[in-house]
Parts: structure tokens; C-alpha cells; sequence
């Protein structure tokens, strides 16, 4: 693998941007956290549970960029870019919970929510799906002549689905506004990269369709966000489509069931030293005058707020039976 | 007045809509330039420009994504799956996603997918089948064949307007095989409405596509044979006709389920599930399933005759029934 | 003797094949280092080695033209799909490929695609699809789901057998929910046959997969109000045990056809339609079908419980009927 | 786009191999001619009508290489691939015109054949759909130790398909004994390379697998054959797939029914100019003292091997209704 280019800061990083960023992903860690090792392993949250522990600087650098009418379609390890776009804790648990208010009013579960009206796609479970979509989102954009974008999520495991090339392709050829961020973790479940592809890079296959591609250290929100910008205005200037690869590592297994002992020790031990939350603090200190209790604050704020939203969530009725025909098909 | 073929009608039909919707707009392999393989999109790039009428590369399922993003933020796709056959390259992108919008999210699809389906063409395995049940199947889609000109330009129409995703499945047989004069007013037709195509009193037969136009030929047969014989033509696939389908079995309480497609998982199925369900005291005979064997689609003549449905194999199912 | 868990089952029917036959071999996303989403190939890495054993990229359709490729030139792939609701992404070329090589060119395809079906562990709409229908609709290939872990075993051996492509479909919920003692002795159990789970006299109940047990229980509860009920377990979907469908038909007179999947287009109306074609004089009742509604599978407790076909709705119906 | 490298031939090329090359080449121009301008006009050919007029070196330069134990997977547009294979123009023929003899028994149609026992996959109609299969087919060889390759064979449009990219990327990954060759003829039906892909060549899309590629002239027979003889030497040495661009053009319509009017007539006039044939004649010409009455003689022999094979074909039966539920499964 190689290593990805040093990010070379051109932006003035204020504090108040900074605090942003770490807002965003503390609170994804945060909440991630406390669905994964409480609330999951406590029953109360249904179905499987998929974390993006470790990789929150992603979708924070970049859909921090993102205006209202631009469309994200997230992945499962995003959950940030939905806090960015407005969905709250609060419906975020009550999704996990499978209640009523959630996102999809139980309907579906855990990861595979999102909201129209925020412009989110809710995850599609076919892994590499989205690039499409991503695709047809924007080119409506194009129809219309705004200066909207999408931001297309995936990993590096989606990199190898038909899908994937098919939109890219198209998303090439008719020069449409998207900027893709590819979370390369180095696994897709228990698939290490050398059994995924053959080249080094995802950047490696974004090549062969005419899509400028940059790799750049996925764990530091300040590089994801000079990137992004570069690739936002890229696309909103008609210039077309622009493909960001993000190396970063899962800090999980593949979802709470999974031990990931296929992961080497090192590995992980290699990456906890990483940590983007950490990296972040670290700058804040160093460049803008934090210190440990502001992040203390921060936290502990974080957590107040988490902790009021998991017990307005449980208090959240189920979906009644009688809505389960309801909704397949418009009304008459 | 100028008689209307099929072909011609859906072409109408979608150029309407293009004229009367500005986010109506058609998309997919040789569309544009070259007005679609079956030149249902002729002159629609000279007269709505590259934006409405988008050539794509080769790729269905990046075809219908592109669609269903495009659904999502706004827009009213018509898409055209070069035959239908390879709709299945697609199938993830329909039965999983665009499918299940409005139920996960309440996100609206209203998308048409249309698709060259059928045989009696010499199209042999790949360019011959029909593909409907997949998406009977599946909960979300909504899935139309016309068997008529009026009805092609009706329910095209009504398909795109639909705010639901439509399988719309047009017979290639009948592109230039079946023609009739048109309204010249502005029409839709229902989707969901089944139509009775010949009133009859001994026995029903419950078709669609060119099966209709072979069971009214067997009717025909039939009616010189003293038998009288009623023809609904579904039309609409998904929502089914429930009231249609009922009220013909309960009239004649005889009935035939004739399809082109394969028996195995074909429609008939369905129908025999409703029929005997809903109208099992009216019944005086068994349902009689009449469909292609469970073979793919055979390329040469003397094999594709035996293998689709004929007037012949019709009547003599009537008569047999009949008699029952 | 210990009892055997049928996801242990399928398990040892793959171990004792790929032990039998080294043409045989495993090949899907996480089955080797990992053993597979559900461990059903766990352990087979250390044993038969990374040539028989293979992780593969994210790619289901890859993974069936790989497959498919494999099979034509002399191997016998038993391929995992991580779960069935994926399988759509190869949905190409499994139907219009593989499952027409041996009639286009007289080439065997013998394969066995795996997926893991089914709902009851709150999976949501894409991890709990029942998706039997579009392959049951293909000619060409035969598809099969055990409901014991008995033939859970004695059928995925069979399938491996097979010189037909099989889809081999697990249901995730029997996985661990079921056992029991297995014969020391090798045996198979033949694609094809259904399996009379309990005899009965007055009402027959057809299915297969998870609601053969659902059958069971109501059956159990019928007796007790004095109804006798015969549990028709189908086992294979194709080819469809007719003889056994239209035996337990004509026995009982009164049929329920029972499934997990969503009713339009499920395969209760192809059994309505063999029985009330070929049955039809000895039917005393409606053919009453239950499935799920016609939605994607819901997530919640609350909305999966109503969706699932459930005891008291077979007891119901088949109260219902009974008295008819 | 690119001007292919300009073959510098290694290979003494003797009279001999030429007139093999020279062979084939004309018997499926002629027999495809045949087919086009007369018995499908005649209507004595059921179906549509695809050929590869002008694209004859691609299949002839390439599989002269094949062995017994190689496997084969042409498009539509590699007639003599099947030639060389030791399929007859009989059996050609009599698939053309649906017969019980053709290679399909009438079940299947036109170039829709193949044949198990010559190694020859029959060309699948979902475009793109062969290169998963030439993975499994090439595994096989690999999963027995065998020194046999596959040679694929495909279009540009088909490199647009997901089918595609998940099947050279399963073959690097899987390191398996594969030739592609890539008929580039800057069209898939009536759609232009620019609006298939944004890059200039195919090759281009390749270098994101890992796989080595080249481009050569796809009109040239002695430029095709040295490729193909370094790929299938690299891929029988256990070196893994190859892909070989060939540039070239389709002298015909998409099929019989499609004039190509969106053909600009100056391309059309410029490729020519390039037939295949006609250069490889020039060369065995200037190099191997070949003359006119050579091919004039060479002519006469393939259009009556032809002509022979129309009046035996026509003389055929076709399938037997009875035999129309045969072979869905294997015999019980
Ligand atoms: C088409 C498809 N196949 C298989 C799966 C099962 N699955 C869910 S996530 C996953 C791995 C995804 O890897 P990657 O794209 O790298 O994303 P990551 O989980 O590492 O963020 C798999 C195999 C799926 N969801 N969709
Ligand atoms: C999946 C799929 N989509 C569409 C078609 C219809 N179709 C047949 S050939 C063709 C163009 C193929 O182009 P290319 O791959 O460049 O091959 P060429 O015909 O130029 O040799 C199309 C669109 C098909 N056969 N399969
Ligand atoms: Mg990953
Ligand atoms: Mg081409």
C-alpha cells in the first residue's frame, strides 16, 4: 500500500471549524459506542449492529462541505454525515431501537436509514449499489443546471462490485457532479485488500475511467477536508466527478458479532496510535490553543446529550401492525 | 383516418408526456442517435435535445440506478432496457432498491422501465422471454403489457405518470403486428383495470399481451362450435383486477389461465390461487392452465411454434372444458 | 447420541462431499479464513486448502460466471451467497446463462449455489427475502430447501450430486433452531421427493422451509379441537413433487398452501394451480393460501411478527376450513 | 484515440502460417458473406444476422494459438475462431438456418453457438456476461495444474458492464491463465466510444486490475499473433491473465437490419483502406512471393467449400416438435 500523500495544509483551520469536526465525530463515536457496547449487547437495540469506529473523520470532513440541496449517500460506517445533515441522535436511536419514530418507522434497521427531505439516501444493503444512484442524483442536477453535488460513500470492498464500474463509468462519461469518498479499512468483512484487488490503490482503478483520483490519510479530517473542498468545487464547477480515497482502518470487526480475529494484532495496534479523534485533538492543542478539559467538556457534553436521546428513544412506542401494508405503493 | 401501430403508439405516447412534463425524459443504449433498436425513440433526440434523451453506455444496472437517482431528486425516467432479457442484469437495482423506496423511506420512484419482451420472433433464449413474474413478485413495482395500440399509448402514458416504479413490458410481436385508429383526444389508460375483450357466458379465458389476440381468435373458433367463450385481458399485471378476474370466473365458472411464458411460476399460478380462493362455489370445472412448457424460449421455427401457445391448443382446452 | 444443528448438518453434507469428490469445492465471499457469514464452511480451509476452499472479491456476479466457468470445465462448485437477497446481483447469470447450457449445448452445469433465506431474525428488507420464486419460474434449474437438519444434509449431498444447477436454500432461522440425532451412515436425500410430515385426514397443509414447523404447531393445536391435519413438507421446488402434492390433495380434500414468502406470485398459486387443475373433483374447499402480505420483509418486532405467517393464523384458516 | 504500436514483427512468419491466417480469414469473410448478403436476404437464415466483416484477424491471429485443452469464448464478431476450432461451415450453417443438425439442434440461433467438446463456450448474449465464465473456466485449469489458457474474446461496449470489471478483477486477484482480446471497433451498436468511456482506450481501463495490456492494430494478423503468443505464454507460464486491445473496426451495421447511418462515411472510408485481408495479402506479397492468382485460387476453394456446405445445409431437418422438453435437466 502506499502511503498516502502528507496532507499539506493550505486552509486556515479555525477553532470554531475545528470544533465542528470534533463535535461530529466524537458525538458519531460516542453514540456508535454506546449502541454497539450497551444497548446492543443489552437486547435493546434490534437486528445487527455495523460501526464506523475509527474512520469518523470521512464522512466529517466532507459532508461538513455539503449544502442543503446536495444529496450524500452515505455507507454503513458514516453515521456522521447524517448528524451533519441534521438527523438527530434521538432518531438515529429510535432507527436502532426499530421504533415507530425512527427514520424508517421500523421498517428497516440499524445502519440503513436516511431521510428525503435532508437529502440523505438511506444505506443500500447491496454494497456498491449507491454509485448508481449516486449517478441519477446527480444528474438530475445537471438536468435542472444547478450547482448542487452528491457525495457517494463506499469502501473499498464495493470497489470490486459491478456496480461500482457501471456508475463510475456513466458518472465519467456524462461528466456528472459527484464527489465519491471511499473509505479504504483495509477489509470488507474478513477480506483483507491483496484478495480484493490486485493493485496497490482503489485510486489505482479510478484511473481507467477519466476521474481524477487523490488518496489521502483518511484519519485526519483536516486532509478529508482539503481534499473534499478541492473535489466539491471541482464538481460544482461542471468539471465532473472526482474520486477521493481515504485510507483508514475499521476499529471494529465487521459488525458487534464479529471478533475479527482474522486482523492481525499489529495492525490494530498500528492504527489505535491513529485514532482521528485523537489527531484532531492533537492539532487543536498544538495550533489553536485547546486543551484536555475543553475536550473533557466536549465529551462530556456529547454524552449528556447521547444519553437524553437513548432514554427519549426507549420510551418510543413500536410500530403498530396495522401500518404494515401501509406504504408499498402510493396512495390511490 | 390512419391506423396506429403499437410500436407507434407507445413512441406517442412518451412523446406526449415529454411535451406536457419537462422532468419527464427518456434514457439508455442507443436511444438518442439511433431512436432505440426498436425506433421507439425516434426524433426524440432532434426534438427534445441530449439532456431529455441520453445515450448511455452498456451497463442495465448502472442504467437503472441512474434512473432511480434520478427518480429520487426529481425527475420522471422512462427508461429502455434493450430487450427485456437483460432487465435481469438490473435486478438488483430494481427488486432490491428501487422497489423498496417508498416502504424504507417513503422516497417515490415514479419511474418507468420499459422492456421489449415475447416471442413468435425467432429470438430464441435471449431475445424471446418473458420476464414478468420476477417483478409480479415483487412488492413495490407495479407491472403492465399492453395488448392493443390504444392501450400501449394509454397505459404508457399512465405508467409515467405513476409515481410508483412500472415494469412496463411491451410485445414485440405486436410492435407491428397489431394497428387500430386512435383517439385524437388526449387519453390514459388506468393501470389496474383489466378489460373484457369479448363477452361470453360458457367460459372465461384471463390473458394478456398476445395471448389476448390468441384466445380471441379461439373464441371465434369456439363461438362456430356453439361455445361462448369470454376474453379478459388483464392489461395491468400488478395491480391485479381482483373485481375482473372474479367476476368473469363467477359468471362463466369455467375458466382458462393462458399465458405465453413458461407454466412453472407463471401467472396462471396466481390466478388460480385467486379464482380458487375467492370463487371456489362458483366453479364447475378445473382451472385450466394453458402456457409455454418449461424450456427456455427455442430459436427454431418448427420448435418455438411447438412451443408457444397456440389458437389450436386453445380451443381444444375450450372444447375439453366445455364438455367438462 | 449428541444431536446435530441443521446449519452443522449442511456443514457436514459439504465436508463429506468435498472428501468423496476432489472436484468439489467452496467458493464465496469470507468462506475461507472467516467460514463463512454463518460458518457453515467453517474449518473447511485447514482441511482441503485454499485451492478447494475460496475467499473471492465482492462480487456475486463474479462468483456465479466463475462458478458457472468452473463447472463447464469439469468441477462441481458449491457456491455461497452471503446472503439470498444478493444473489439478484447475479441474477444474469444464473438465469440466462447457467441455467440454459444444457439445453442450448448439451452442457452440464453441475453447481450448487447456497444463500441463506428467510426471515425471523428481525433482518429487515434485505436480509430476510424469501427469494425462491424467480429461480422456481427458470427452467433449467432446480431449487430445493430442507426444513430438518436431516435433509438439510442428506439434500445439500444430493445437490452436490446433482448434474443440474441447484439453488440450495437455507433458511437462516432453522439454522440453530433445529437438531437432531443423525444416522452414523452416510445417506442422501433425493431432489424431488416432498416428505409427509404428520398424516392427517381432514385438512392437508403444503409447504416448506421454517413453515413446515409453523404446520406443525397448528396441526398439533388442531388435533386438540379434534381437526386432523397432514403436513406436506415439499423439501425440492423444482421439479415439484406432483404426485405427492396431488395424493395428500385428493386424501384430505381440503388444502392450505402455506409459505413464509409474500403472496402474489409465491408458490402457493403454482400449487393452486396444479391442484385445482388435476384435483379439482376431489376438492371439498377453497384452496386457501397464507404467506406474508404483499410488503417488503419489516424490520421490527412488532411489524415482522404481523408479517410472518404465525400458528394462530394456519389454526385459523385451517378451523376455518374445516368447517367449510 | 491512440495509434496502436506499430508491430515490429519478431516472428519469421513462413508461407505456411499465412496461408493459414489467409485461409481462415477469407473462409469467415465469405461464409459470413454468404450469410449476410444472400441467405438471410433470401430469408433462408431465421433471426438477425451478425458478423465481423473486417475484424477477421482478431479470431484468426489469435486462436491458431489454442490447444486441445484451451478453452475458447468468442463474441459475435469471431466466427473464425470457431472455424479454426475444427467446427465446420455445415455445422455453421446449419445453426444459421435453425436446423436439428446445427450446433444448437435448432434450439438457439445464429452466432449463438458453441460446442463442449472443441472447447468452444457459446457466445452468451448478455454482453460482457463471458468474462466471468472465462474465470471459472481458467480456475479449473488452474485448480488441475494444467498449462491451458482461455482466450476471450469480447467488444469495447462490453467493457462497460459490471460483469466485466467483477471478472478481470476476480481473474488478477486469482492470478488464472487468461487471454483477453478486446475487438475494439469504436462502436457497440449505434453507440460511439466517447459515449461508452471517457478514456482513450480500453487498455486504459485495464491498468486498474493489475493485468499487463496492449494495444495492437486489430487488423493486422501478424501483430495479433505476436501478441496473442506473448500473452499465451505469459498466461501458460502461470503468470496470469493478459489483455490484448484490438483496434479495429466493424465493416457492417450492427447487424444485417441496421444501415449504420450514424457511421461518419469518412471513417467508414478510412478503415477500408485497412482491411485485414487485404494487408495481410500485401505482406505475403512483398515477403513470400504470394501473386494474385494465389488468392484468386484460394477464393475459389473457400467459396466452394462453401457453397457445398449452403447445399448440405439446406438439405437438413429441422428440430422435431417432439424434441422441444429435451435436455432442460439431465436425464433422470
Ligand atoms: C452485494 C452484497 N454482497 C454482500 C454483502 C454482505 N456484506 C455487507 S458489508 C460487506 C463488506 C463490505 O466491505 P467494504 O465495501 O469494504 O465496506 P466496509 O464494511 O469495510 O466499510 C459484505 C460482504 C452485501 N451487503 N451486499
Ligand atoms: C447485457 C446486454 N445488453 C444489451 C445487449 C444488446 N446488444 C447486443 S450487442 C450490443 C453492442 C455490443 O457492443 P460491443 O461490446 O462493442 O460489441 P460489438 O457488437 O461492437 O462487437 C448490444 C447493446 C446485450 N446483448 N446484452
Ligand atoms: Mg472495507
Ligand atoms: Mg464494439
Amino acid at each position: 500500500m502506499s502511503t498516502p500523500a502528507v496532507a499539506h495544509l493550505q486552509t486556515k483551520f479555525d477553532r470554531d471549524l475545528c470544533e465542528r469536526f470534533h463535535y461530529y465525530m466524537l458525538l458519531m463515536r460516542e453514540l456508535e459506542d454506546r449502541i454497539e457496547n450497551k444497548l446492543y449487547r443489552q437486547g435493546k437495540v434490534v437486528g445487527g449492529c455495523y460501526t464506523g469506529r475509527g474512520q469518523e473523520a470521512i464522512p466529517v470532513g466532507s459532508a461538513i462541505l455539503s449544502r442543503p440541496g446536495d444529496w450524500l449517500t452515505p455507507s454503513h460506517r458514516d453515521m456522521a454525515a447524517l448528524l451533519i445533515r441534521g438527523i438527530t441522535p434521538e432518531e438515529i436511536l429510535a432507527q436502532y431501537m426499530g421504533r415507530a419514530t425512527g427514520l424508517t418507522k421500523g421498517r428497516d434497521g440499524n445502519m440503513h436509514m436516511g431521510c428525503a427531505e435532508r437529502h440523505c439516501v438511506p444505506i443500500i444493503s447491496s454494497i456498491g449499489a449507491s454509485i448508481p444512484i449516486a449517478g441519477g442524483l446527480a444528474f438530475a442536477m445537471r438536468y435542472r443546471g444547478e450547482s448542487n453535488v452528491v457525495f457517494n460513500y463506499s469502501g473499498d470492498g464495493a470497489s470490486s462490485r459491478g456496480d461500482w464500474h457501471e456508475g463510475l463509468n456513466m458518472a465519467a462519461v456524462m461528466n456528472l457532479p459527484i464527489v465519491y469518498l471511499c473509505n479504504n479499512n483495509l477489509y470488507a468483512y474478513s477480506t483483507p485488500l491483496d484478495k480484493q484487488m490486485k493493485v496497490a490503490d482503489i485510486a489505482d482503478r479510478v484511473a481507467g475511467y477519466g476521474i481524477p483520483a487523490e488518496i489521502v490519510n483518511g484519519n485526519d479530517v483536516l486532509a478529508i477536508y482539503e481534499a473534499s473542498k478541492r473535489a466539491v468545487e471541482h464538481a460544482r464547477a461542471g468539471k465532473g466527478p472526482y474520486f477521493i480515497e481515504c485510507k483508514t482502518f475499521r476499529m471494529s470487526g465487521h459488525s458487534a458479532h464479529d471478533p475479527a480475529d482474522y486482523v492481525p494484532n499489529q495492525l490494530r495496534e498500528e492504527w489505535s496510535r491513529k485514532d482521528p479523534i485523537l489527531m484532531l485533538q492533537k492539532y487543536m492543542v498544538e495550533n489553536l490553543g485547546a486543551d484536555e478539559q475543553d475536550f473533557v467538556d466536549m465529551r462530556k457534553r456529547v454524552l449528556d446529550k447521547i444519553s437524553g436521546a437513548v432514554e427519549w428513544a426507549l420510551e418510543q412506542p413500536f410500530p403498530d401492525p396495522a401500518t404494515l401494508e401501509d406504504d408499498v405503493y402510493a396512495p390511490a | 383516418m390512419a391506423e396506429t401501430t403499437y410500436v407507434e403508439a407507445i413512441r406517442q405516447g412518451i412523446w406526449e408526456e415529454m411535451e406536457r412534463d419537462d422532468t419527464v425524459f427518456v434514457m439508455g443504449e442507443d436511444v438518442a442517435v439511433y431512436g432505440g433498436a426498436f425506433k421507439i425513440t425516434k426524433g426524440m433526440l432532434e426534438r427534445f435535445g441530449e439532456l431529455r434523451v441520453v445515450d448511455t453506455p452498456l451497463a442495465e444496472s448502472g442504467i437503472v440506478g441512474a434512473g432511480t437517482g434520478a427518480a429520487i431528486n426529481g425527475l420522471r425516467p422512462v427508461l429502455e432496457m434493450q430487450f427485456a432479457d437483460f432487465m435481469a442484469c438490473g435486478f438488483d437495482q430494481i427488486t432490491n432498491f428501487a422497489a423498496k423506496c417508498r416502504y424504507r423511506w417513503g422516497q417515490a420512484i415514479p419511474m418507468v422501465i420499459r422492456a421489449p419482451a415475447g416471442g413468435n420472433i425467432h429470438g430464441g433464449p435471449f431475445h424471446s422471454q418473458n420476464v414478468e413474474m420476477p417483478y409480479v413478485h415483487t412488492p413495490g413495482l407495479k407491472v403492465v403489457q399492453p395488448s392493443t395500440a390504444y392501450d400501449a399509448k394509454g397505459l404508457i402514458k399512465a405508467a409515467i405518470r405513476d409515481d410508483d416504479p412500472v415494469i412496463f413490458l411491451e410485445h414485440k410481436y405486436l410492435y407491428r403486428s397489431v394497428k387500430e385508429e386512435l383517439p385524437t383526444q388526449e387519453y390514459t389508460v388506468p393501470i389496474g383495470e383489466a378489460g373484457v375483450r369479448r363477452e361470453g357466458s360458457d367460459i372465461s379465458i384471463i390473458s394478456y399481451g398476445w395471448m389476448v389476440h390468441v384466445a380471441l381468435e379461439a373464441a371465434e373458433n369456439a363461438a362456430e362450435e356453439g361455445i361462448s367463450v369470454e376474453v379478459l385481458d388483464l392489461r395491468t399485471l400488478v395491480p391485479l383486477d381482483r373485481q375482473a378476474i372474479l367476476d368473469t370466473a363467477k359468471k362463466t365458472s369455467k375458466v382458462v389461465l393462458l399465458h405465453e411464458d413458461t407454466l412453472t411460476g407463471g401467472l396462471g399460478g396466481e390466478l388460480a390461487g385467486i379464482i380458487s380462493e375467492h370463487a371456489f362455489d362458483y366453479l364447475d370445472g378445473p382451472l385450466v392452465r394453458i402456457a409455454a412448457p418449461d424450456t427456455p424460449v427455442p430459436f427454431s421455427d418448427t420448435l418455438e411454434r411447438a412451443f408457444l401457445p397456440s389458437v389450436e391448443d386453445v380451443v381444444a382446452k375450450v372444447r375439453w372444458l366445455h364438455r367438462f
